[in-house]
């Protein structure tokens, strides 16, 4: 998309934004629509984004599918060790009252947690999605 | 193309009928990763415009059959709407309103999905890792396959 | 007094967006080919766009979601044009002519 | 108004089919895939149907509401869509590689190529 | 009320689309209607949103905004190019 | 942390154990670690399994509330005998085959991609222990699409091109028949408001009449069937098991249909209650003729087959319409067949599906054709193969021949001799495709410029025998089998154990 000045620099501009955009989607998913699953596909979009008006070996730059691995791991650990979090202080299996002194506060702590592991896995996940469809067959033709 | 479409268009259809964050959801999913997986899979296999769907009639017959079971099955679903309905009266009028006290969100599909339904999110979770292992196993390792081919030649 | 104000314009805003949002749909439905398609839905969608959320604004006030309606404008008149020029410039790209005017954009890659 | 409500589940139940019969008569790959998003999403839609409350408004609290949307189906439809996405993305990636495979992503193709290794 | 004046044309203009996007006949014609077809989508969210009283619904509307730039962008990028991989290579160099 | 502060939460360790090692196996590069850490894993699930299944034998069901909410509420976990008995089946056979696993996988996998399928494996494994564990008619879809997924994965990675296409087909079917069942749940929320499956059973029995009822179990019925490869259902299977690889074929024939009559049993017995499905709707004269279809087809097929794995999946369609058959005689016998069923013949289909690995391993060929004279280079492979294909025929002595023997029991109690006489048929048609097989081995003499082959290493012939082992095993001594799926019965017909 080398002609296409205009959108290289309304895109640069843009992409930014999204991110943060993912960000208060991922955090404000407790008053308003949201969570970690829309917050990680609005991120990953966003890299997405970047990877189809640049280049796909720009966007591998930026965030490579090596780093990315480990972080759609990293999600689901998260989430799991949150569970598990939950059995070593006494409670159930992703029970997350237990996590600080008042329930509720403990409730928020373990939502806060699980949200961010769903988002990280996600956001990583759909980026390899990308990376592994748009990177197919490419060596082949130079 | 026309299925982006499509998928606003549900979307819309779930803004209308208060599921919020389902439009959310739908909006990102649909409109956005499937239409650009698509598309891509298509500049892939250059099946851009194929030949139609064929038309056969034992599909038909299928889709007509179960069609008509589901119509008939709805004939005893509470109509849309209906604040009396089963649905509404067991489980769910605790989670509206016991979830500001037990869990102190106001938004309460987070907090059944995230807690009293977490462990079906960490299912959630699993099976997008699944699929990002799959597509991985399959799309990376490009070397990989030639040989396959080879050896998959070789044994027949 | 300021209320009454308030609501006319927001009305009028309203009222005046809606027009233009059929507008640019019977536009892009009726005009002959796609370039001029094109301006019926990049300009008068813009124009729509600004007003219906303006009138939307005007009722909202200075709130919370009259700052998001902002942030919506701003980003569908980044977004809007920038697509619609991406647009136009693919479309000569790949060889689309204008049926008016003698082929000038040609291929040329 | 009685059965007014139900039309809403006609309306979903002729999409799902339509979603349904192109899974079992489209004879590309990719549409099949298609096909089987339009199936799900529509089974999506009835859930949906189920948790909708007239003159209800969204499951996030506030103190101006308070007849809710039962959140439930919410839920369900939420960690389905997540599957779907899942499904078709695997299924995209084995239609990518049938295609190398086999040069075609026709059922037809196919099945003539698989019969010539037997 | 005047909510549902709004809406209305939005319903109307996105019928009309609706009509562009299956009738073509280019392929930039039904991008171009889907396009349009997304802004009025999120038009039409932000004017129920406030029909129905939740202004706070306004979060979908900015998603939809920014998916139907990304996906326009993709669409667009796959029938210039016919992948997404190279750049400035053109579908014919294949 | 006490030991005994562990033992409250082995329900939800059964299946969070895996589903955290995947991640991390995800994360090895090298192969060996992966199926070193795939293996402890799966161990260790196997030991919990164990446990669960002790607690349950001496103390009645278990009930695990995840997050700490109650029931209805949140989602329960829920383990008496009847699972416990499948979860021990699932994790010993996956432990079994993963040992098996490495040296096949080694053989026809690239290392680049082993440790991903290691991964696949163990999210395989977690979603068919989730489904077996869990009393939530959702979290069943969810972790039903977990073990579909992976093994859709699981089958493309096969060494034939054809296992694309095979696993594209089975995506397709399944998914519609997991959308099937999704929408039989949702039918099922909107008449109760609950997805508990204990308390759907008491808040369905209080509506039975209703057409949204009938609907959902129509729906049900054909979801699971498809899940279960129930004839005429069964078409996604062959294909799947035969260029699925070798390991792959053993732990999914061993273990994935297993799992879906298990979910069949427990929807129509406990949620939708044992007298409404078939009193009310006389469900078994609809599932009687497929089972015998299925048992008298799936044979005949198989006998026509010359891939060998071709064969034993047909086969497969065949024992599958025993389960079904035991089913439909809603008797205590038949169920304790159809549970013995289901344990003998993942020994079986194991076993057989190890031998063929292993001969796959050493020739490179799946054709019948192919396998003249191995009864004598590759004697204790052959030896192994023609014991667990005697116990398939259900030859005395043999696990085969204990679940037959229920069936015909159940059948003659329930004054059905006809059905016996097609169990017997079955047998018969069984000892066809077999011998099939085993003439080629043992009776042919091999053309002398065939390559020669060698006995197939250890490492396969170790799981292999071990399964075999296993076969004669709970044949002679069977109250441990048969004493467990009876009590599992007993608690399906509503009695306590």
């Amino acid at each position: 998309m080398e002609h296409h000045h205009i959108l290289r620099t309304i895109t640069k501009l843009l992409i930014p934004i999204i991110l943060l955009f993912a960000l208060y989607v991922q955090f404000h998913g407790d008053f308003g629509p949201g969570g970690g699953f829309q917050a990680g596909v609005i991120f990953g979009s966003g890299i997405i984004l970047y990877g189809i008006v640049f280049g796909l070996d720009k966007a591998m730059a930026v965030i490579p599918p090596s780093v990315l691995r480990v972080l759609a791991a990293l999600g689901v650990l998260l989430y799991g060790g949150v569970g598990l979090t939950g059995i070593f202080l006494g409670g159930q299996f992703l029970d997350y009252s237990v996590l600080a002194a008042e329930p509720t506060k403990g409730q928020h702590l373990g939502i806060l947690l699980i949200e961010l592991g769903v988002g990280t896995t996600v956001a990583a996940i759909m980026i390899l999605l990308f990376f592994a469809f748009a990177g197919f067959n490419r060596e082949e033709r130079g | 193309m026309l299925f982006s479409a499509f998928s606003l268009l549900s979307a819309g259809l779930f803004v209308a009928l208060d599921a919020v964050d389902v439009a959310f959801t739908e909006a990102a999913v649909g409109a956005g990763i499937s239409t650009i997986l698509a598309l891509a899979t298509l500049a892939l296999t250059g099946a851009r415009q194929e030949a139609g769907t064929h038309h056969k009639v034992a599909p038909l017959i299928v889709v007509i059959i179960t069609g008509s079971v589901l119509i008939y099955a709805s004939i005893d679903i509470p109509p849309v709407g209906d604040s009396q309905a089963p649905s509404h009266l067991h489980v769910a009028p605790r989670y509206l309103n016991q979830s500001m006290k037990e869990v102190g969100i106001p938004n309460v599909v987070t907090s059944v999905l995230a807690s009293y339904r977490g462990y079906d999110t960490l299912g959630e979770v699993t099976v997008i890792l699944t699929a990002g292992i799959g597509v991985l196993a399959l799309l990376g390792g490009r070397r990989r396959k030639k040989e396959r081919t080879k050896s998959g030649d070789k044994e027949e | 007094m300021v209320q009454w104000l308030v609501d006319l314009l927001s009305w009028a805003a309203l009222l005046g967006g809606a027009l233009f949002l059929v507008g640019s749909g019977i536009g892009l439905l009726r005009f002959p080919d796609f370039y001029t398609r094109l301006h019926a839905a990049g300009l008068a969608d813009t124009l729509g766009t600004a007003l219906t959320l303006l009138g939307l604004g005007l009722q909202a006030g200075f709130t919370q979601p009259s700052v998001k309606l902002a942030m919506i404008l701003i980003f569908i008149w980044l977004t809007s044009p920038t697509s619609t020029h991406a647009l136009a410039k693919s479309a000569l790209h790949s060889g689309l002519k204008p049926s008016s005017t003698p082929s000038s954009g040609g291929k040329s890659s | 108004m009685s059965n007014l409500g139900l039309y809403n589940y006609w309306i979903v139940i002729t999409l799902m089919m339509i979603g349904f019969y192109t899974v079992m008569a489209s004879h590309n790959l990719v549409k099949t895939l298609i096909g089987l998003n339009i199936f799900q999403t529509s089974v999506f839609m009835l859930y949906i149907s189920f948790g909708k409350i007239a003159n209800g408004t969204a499951p996030i609290l506030s103190e101006s509401h308070t007849l809710y949307a039962n959140p439930l189906p919410h839920v369900l439809i939420l960690t389905a869509i997540v599957v779907g996405v899942a499904t078709t993305a695997l299924g995209l990636a084995l239609v990518v590689r049938i295609k190398d495979a086999f040069g075609a992503v026709d059922e037809e193709t196919i099945t003539l190529e698989e019969e010539k290794e037997e | 009320m005047m909510f549902v004046a709004g809406m209305i044309a939005i319903l109307i203009a996105m019928t009309l689309i609706l009509v562009r996007a299956f009738l073509g006949p280019t392929v930039f014609d039904r991008i171009l209607a889907v396009n349009s077809f997304g802004t009025k989508t999120v038009l039409f969210i932000a004017v129920y949103g406030f029909l129905t009283g939740r202004p706070e619904f306004l979060d979908i509307a900015l998603v939809y905004a920014l998916i139907n730039f990304i996906g326009t962008i993709a669409v667009l990028r796959f029938f210039e190019y016919g992948d997404f991989t190279s750049l400035g290579q053109k579908r014919e160099d294949r | 942390m006490t030991l005994l502060g562990i033992d409250n939460h082995l329900p939800a360790l059964q299946v969070v154990i895996p589903l955290m090692g995947a991640p991390l196996c995800f994360l090895l590069r090298r192969p060996v670690l992966a199926w070193g850490f795939s293996v402890a894993i799966s161990s260790a699930t196997l030991i919990i399994a164990f446990l669960l299944l002790q607690t349950t034998l001496q103390t009645g069901p278990l009930s695990y509330a995840l997050g700490g909410w109650a029931a209805p509420w949140g989602i329960e976990y829920r383990v008496d005998t009847l699972n416990g008995y499948i979860l021990l089946l699932v994790t010993a056979i996956s432990t079994l085959s993963l040992l098996y696993a490495r040296t096949s996988f080694e053989h026809e996998i690239n290392s680049a991609q082993l440790p991903l399928l290691y991964a696949g494996w163990l999210l395989c494994l977690t979603g068919f222990l989730g489904m077996t564990i869990t009393g939530d008619a959702f979290n069943v879809f969810v972790f039903l699409e977990i073990s579909s997924l992976s093994s859709y994965l699981l089958i493309s990675l096969g060494p034939d091109r054809r296992s694309l296409t095979a696993a594209f087909r089975y995506l397709v079917i399944g998914t519609i028949g997991a959308t099937f069942i999704l929408i039989a749940i949702g039918l099922f929320y909107s008449m109760t408001g609950t997805l508990n499956m204990a308390d759907l059973a008491i808040l369905l029995s209080k509506n039975t009449e209703s057409r949204t009822f009938h609907a959902a179990i129509g729906f049900l019925l054909i979801g699971l069937a498809i899940k279960a490869a129930i004839f005429p259902l069964h078409l996604w299977l062959p294909n799947a098991y035969t260029w699925a690889p070798s390991a792959v074929s053993v732990f999914l024939a061993a273990t994935a249909t297993k799992v879906a009559i298990y979910l069949l049993l427990r929807f129509l017995f406990t949620v939708i209650g044992a007298e409404h499905s078939f009193n009310l709707f006389t469900l078994n004269q609809a599932l009687l003729p497929l089972g015998v279809l299925a048992v008298l087809i799936g044979s005949v097929v198989a006998i026509y087959q010359d891939n060998i794995k071709k064969l034993l999946a047909y086969s497969s369609v065949a024992q599958i319409g025993y389960m079904v058959l035991g089913i439909t005689l809603v008797s205590l016998s038949g169920l304790t067949a159809t549970l013995l069923h289901l344990f003998n013949h993942a020994l079986m289909k194991g076993a057989l599906f190890m031998a063929v690995g292993a001969i796959f391993y050493r020739t490179g060929s799946l054709r019948i054709a192919d396998l003249t004279g191995l009864g004598r280079t590759m004697p204790l492979t052959m030896a192994a193969f023609l014991i667990s294909g005697l116990s398939l025929i259900g030859l005395p002595l043999t696990v085969g021949f204990v679940s037959k023997w229920y069936l015909v029991v159940g059948a003659v109690e329930a004054n059905q001799m006809w059905l016996a006489i097609i169990i017997l048929l079955g047998s018969l048609l069984a000892i066809i495709y077999f011998w099939k097989v085993i003439e080629i081995a043992y009776f042919h003499h091999k053309s002398s410029e065939a390559p020669v082959v060698n006995e197939a290493p250890l490492s396969l012939l170790i799981p292999t025998w071990i399964l075999v082992g296993a076969n004669i095993y709970f044949g002679i001594d069977t109250r441990l089998t048969a004493g467990v799926a009876e009590k599992a019965a007993l608690l399906l017909l509503g009695g306590t154990p």
